[in-house]
């Protein structure tokens, strides 16, 4: 019997500070994208706040222009490939990284990690040079690879964050129950990180669903991806269709959140709060 | 106790294991034969290499050299997931996502039985630790205690030739340790089981051991039953290590045949039974503190102090007494309680012991401070993990 | 054990403190006075509110009802940090980014003392824990007694007038902590501390305390020494958390002044000591392990049994036999080890014991099935935590 | 005594798929990266790749430039200015959200990390709609916000993980001891939690600096920073002064990280690995 967690103590004089904090970042944030809403639906033809009346029209502009819906088209199927590649990779890095040790192991990392460090142009300049020699640029695969690198350190430090909460114990036990080490890390080790590698996959879709500069350098006409034909929308004529894509843009962000912290609460749930 | 399995555990043979660590020697080569059914402990301060040796037996650590046998095959070669061998890990290592039942069944799935089959051999381990009930609970959902008996059960289920245990009780509450000791030593003797067993907890090793190797430095310093260890201790060490003991550095003045008489450095003369080891006279004595007697006016033993009470430590069925004699040694005593009496602090009081009571050591310096009071200091070295 | 403090412990009274977590009630009106320089145990199960009524004497939970007072002043509605009173936590709490030196003069720096005077007190609390060498070290290198040997030092440099203690043993190794028992009793001594220990070990209770409460369900069941609780418990509950008992459920056959018979729900008849309670006749009978001896031919108790020996369980300086006797109850009987003797498994033998061996409860049904043997699964509730 | 962390297994095989994906990031990643510096170092007059020579022309041409050194100082400000608000305001924000309990907590936690979900480019448009309205557009406070809010998650995210580690009863200790809790805060819980004010504050600052996309919409030509003076740049006409920034971007996120790393390993070392 400890001395518990369970004190009546500073809560009011912090949860004043945090809700002064939340306040201040509605306003600044929440506000102008929240109005970004109602404009979407909004019947005028012009983008104006508060909106006239209702209407959907923008999304069925949105839904008739080819143009928009390949970029939507092309967004997802990046987001989808880049989070499955990066998780992959990701996880297996991370398993690596746990269970072994050699000298040179921080470079090895600071290599792995270094597209979240390295400034996102530079890194469209550098990329854009070495597609354009590949002919990688314009195409598919280019972005993939791309958005997969943009992705992959999120798997890497979330799933890596998770397995140092599983206590090794485990598989070792697995081992001793008759398990290979493949098995132990299907039945034992994967699906105790599970909940790191959804995090890691959340956070690589919304690094590819997300990216404006890599896209706008490496993806061609034909393969531009949502916030690219935001930005040519916004270059080229002020349209309120750019209002219905921003709050499908945001839709998307928060649903994927929003399934993410069911499944973390589920599997809270069964395992008992910490895992191992 | 249900439908018994027909398999009994089978007898395991180190033969010459050792383990450096990069300069340091963890285990240096010992040989152990544990018989078929039988309970073995290693017990040791941590660092002695009892760890590594189970975990070499596990397949989890490569020996540097040695060979283990298990029912006289070599299996130093073998994966862990090939040995066939059960653990019991210290804090239990359930797997938090699975249920009870699918805990018990891992080891069934992994080696692709029948679902029927695994059904049934499941009921039979749950209702061996007597957790037929608990089946689809989580293991979060179990006290301390239920874990334990369900890392046993899955330990069990597959019928392994050898069951290891890492420091099988040292999560549980000390009331709790009393009622699975009973249990793990019934169901033991019930299936027939080989166990070996790691623990630096002395009473854990006492009471469930059918042997001990109690591991010093890597080494067997004695191997033997619970008895024989503690009325027999070969080496200061074990004396200590096992149950209290008052540690003296003497010198022997005279001896003949059966007996020898000692002075302590602080000058307090002692007979002391058997031959006291040759030499340069410089020896080590160990006198456990429930062989010294208080006395009364009258009585006679071979050897008699008076003493100043120094502190008294009730402890309920027993008291531990710190006496201080006029040579200056400071004696622990542990005596009966007695209902409503015995001596006080301060009082002064005789107390007396036999010849045999004393356990002696060749060798110069007090057998090691280890366990005696006065300076604090002594015992640190002997954390847990 | 240098320049002791001018000041001493602090008397304290709690009066009526009670509190209520939503509907359930952790405190129920506990009144309770502790002399100054008193070392008194909240001794428990976990659940059994010690441990809230620490956390409101040292101001961590505002009571629901009820006064704290420390030297006959109302300390209630202070903030923790106003309430000058030290605290050994279970765990140490030692800032891991400070020295041992910094460590211990951090109440001293919140006090805003000078540079010197810090110096000379951290000095004198080091030497007190035998520390006064190790005041460059961070925590992390220290073993564990040597943490627990901080944290006393940190606790009482600011000379607190009372000394709270949450387990002030449990994360310690078993040898360690009896090294660490004397150390703690001799140091509150010395000093003259006010200590308030809350514990659910009952041996540490025993070993530390000047006077023990043991609570239950929010209150104390009974407030005494050690040997009054361990030899005249009031309640079956204080029988069986502190120490082993061997609980029976009973009905009176006869009475008179000074002895009653009872027969057991088995069958087994008893002469117990003094007056039965009085009522339907339905008592509980409690009797300690030790006080049941084992009879050479022709030796007689008031109470004698015939029985078979079903467990031997070596200790080292004790043995503990589980009997079955022939009405069907089991028994614990725990005595001295015999060196290479005593009874074995399966040996039928005769034991007997005194009337006044028997302690005699109101009420039906077994005294609670904790701590017995036979089914395995009591005692299970009671967790740590 | 555990069964330890010691064992001899799956090091090797988990090394190989380790140092395949390390050489898959460095081919497509990296490498592109690494050749912008010795074109950067060039003394041809155009970007090419091998360099003939050695110069430091454009590193000259870049110190020359009131155009380019202005937009150092711009990002130096922003990013500077926007990671003190970002750890002022996250770490308060932690804490608060660490020592209270209450409904909608989740929902205020959503909130804050925001900046972190809701699509980069729809943010700028949002923001420059507002920004307009308070005339914060082309203003340095305006961008130090923006950029604040954008850092903000991280300080949080890594300054609640970080509190999650330190034991709560090292604060009642404190008190205990005489600590007023503004006092336990600064003697004992920051000095515990600064490693991960730290990483948060690194990534803060890598945030800002690395930003194109609000930068572009918000911060006017006076106050424009290195990256958006890079896109410009690349826009008109194609200037090998741009791999010069590029390798400063990349210097500096890099020495960061450098100084980062070395801090959290004297501290493991001092505090003995885990703190609390």
């Amino acid at each position: 019997m400890s001395l518990d967690r369970t004190w009546d103590s500073p809560g009011r004089s912090a949860s004043v500070v945090l809700f002064g904090l939340a306040a201040l970042v509605v306003v600044f944030l929440i506000v102008p994208v929240l109005v970004v809403i109602p404009i979407s639906f909004s019947s005028s033809q012009y983008l104006e706040f508060p909106p006239r009346g209702f209407s959907l029209q923008w999304y069925e502009r949105f839904l008739d222009s080819v143009e928009w819906t390949s970029a939507l088209w092309t967004s997802v199927q990046a987001g989808v490939l880049a989070t499955l590649l990066a998780c992959v990779l990701g996880t297996a890095a991370a398993l690596a990284l746990a269970r072994s040790r050699f000298p040179g192991k921080a470079l090895v990392v600071g290599f792995l990690v270094s597209p979240m460090i390295v400034p996102v142009i530079v890194l469209a300049i550098a990329l854009y040079g070495v597609y354009a020699k590949l002919k990688l640029v314009g195409s598919l695969a280019g972005l993939v690879i791309a958005h997969a690198a943009l992705g992959l350190p999120y798997v890497i430090v979330t799933v890596s964050a998770t397995l140092q909460r599983v206590d090794e114990r485990l598989e070792h036990a697995a081992a001793s129950l008759g398990a290979t080490p493949w098995r132990a890390f299907r039945h034992v080790t994967f699906p105790l990180i599970r909940p790191g590698v959804a995090a890691g996959a959340l956070l690589a879709f919304i690094a590819s669903w997300d990216d404006v500069v890599i896209a706008l350098f490496i993806s061609g006409t034909r393969s531009g991806t949502l916030p690219k034909r935001m930005w040519e929308g916004l270059r080229s004529e002020i349209d309120p269709t750019i209002a219905a894509v921003s709050t499908l843009l945001v839709a998307v962000s928060l649903a994927l959140l929003l399934v993410l912290e069911l499944l973390r609460r589920r599997s809270a749930r069964l395992t008992g709060a910490v895992a191992g | 106790m249900a439908a018994a399995s027909g398999r009994r555990g089978a007898p395991v043979r180190l033969d010459g294991l050792r383990k450096d660590f990069g300069s340091s020697v963890a285990v240096d080569n010992l040989s152990l034969e544990v018989g078929a059914g039988e309970f073995l402990t290693l017990l040791g301060p941590s660092g002695s290499g009892k760890s590594t040796t189970l975990l070499m037996i596990a397949g989890f650590v490569a020996p540097t050299r040695g060979e283990v046998f298990v029912s006289g095959k070599p299996i130093t070669r073998k994966a862990p997931h090939e040995r066939d061998i059960g653990i019991v890990f210290q804090h239990y290592a359930l797997f938090p996502h699975l249920k009870v039942f699918d805990n018990v069944a891992f080891p069934l799935k992994m080696r692709q039985q029948p679902a029927a089959r695994i059904a049934e051999r499941v009921a039979w381990a749950l209702d061996l630790v007597r957790l037929g009930d608990l089946g689809s609970r989580y293991p979060h959902q179990l006290s301390g205690g239920q874990q334990q008996r369900v890392a046993l059960a899955r330990a069990l289920v597959f019928e392994p030739s050898l069951l290891l245990m890492d420091e099988p009780l040292g999560a549980l509450d000390r009331r709790l340790r009393e009622t699975m000791q009973g249990e793990l030593k019934r169901l033991q003797r019930a299936l027939d089981l080989t166990v070996i067993c790691v623990t630096h907890d002395q009473e854990e090793a006492l009471t469930l051991s059918d042997r001990i190797a109690v591991m010093n430095h890597g080494r067997v310093e004695q191997l033997g039953t619970p008895e024989e260890l503690y009325e027999r201790p070969q080496t200061p060490f074990v004396a200590e290590f096992l149950g209290e003991s008052n540690a003296l550095a003497a010198r022997v003045l005279r001896r003949d045949e059966s007996r020898a008489v000692v002075r302590t450095t602080q000058g307090l003369d002692m007979v002391v039974a058997g031959a006291a080891p040759a030499g340069e006279g410089e020896v080590r004595l160990a006198i456990r503190p429930e062989r010294i007697e208080f006395l009364q006016e009258g009585e006679a033993r071979d050897n008699v102090a008076d003493a100043k009470i120094d502190e008294v430590v009730y402890l309920g069925d027993a008291v531990r007494y710190l006496l201080r004699i006029p040579s200056g040694e400071t004696l622990i005593v542990k005596a009966r309680s007695v209902a409503g009496g015995g001596p006080r602090m301060g009082d002064a009081v005789r107390v007396g012991w036999s010849a045999d009571a004393v356990l002696v050591y060749a060798g110069a310096g007090a057998a090691s401070a280890n366990g005696l009071p006065p300076p604090p200091k002594a015992g640190e070295g002997r954390g847990r993990g």
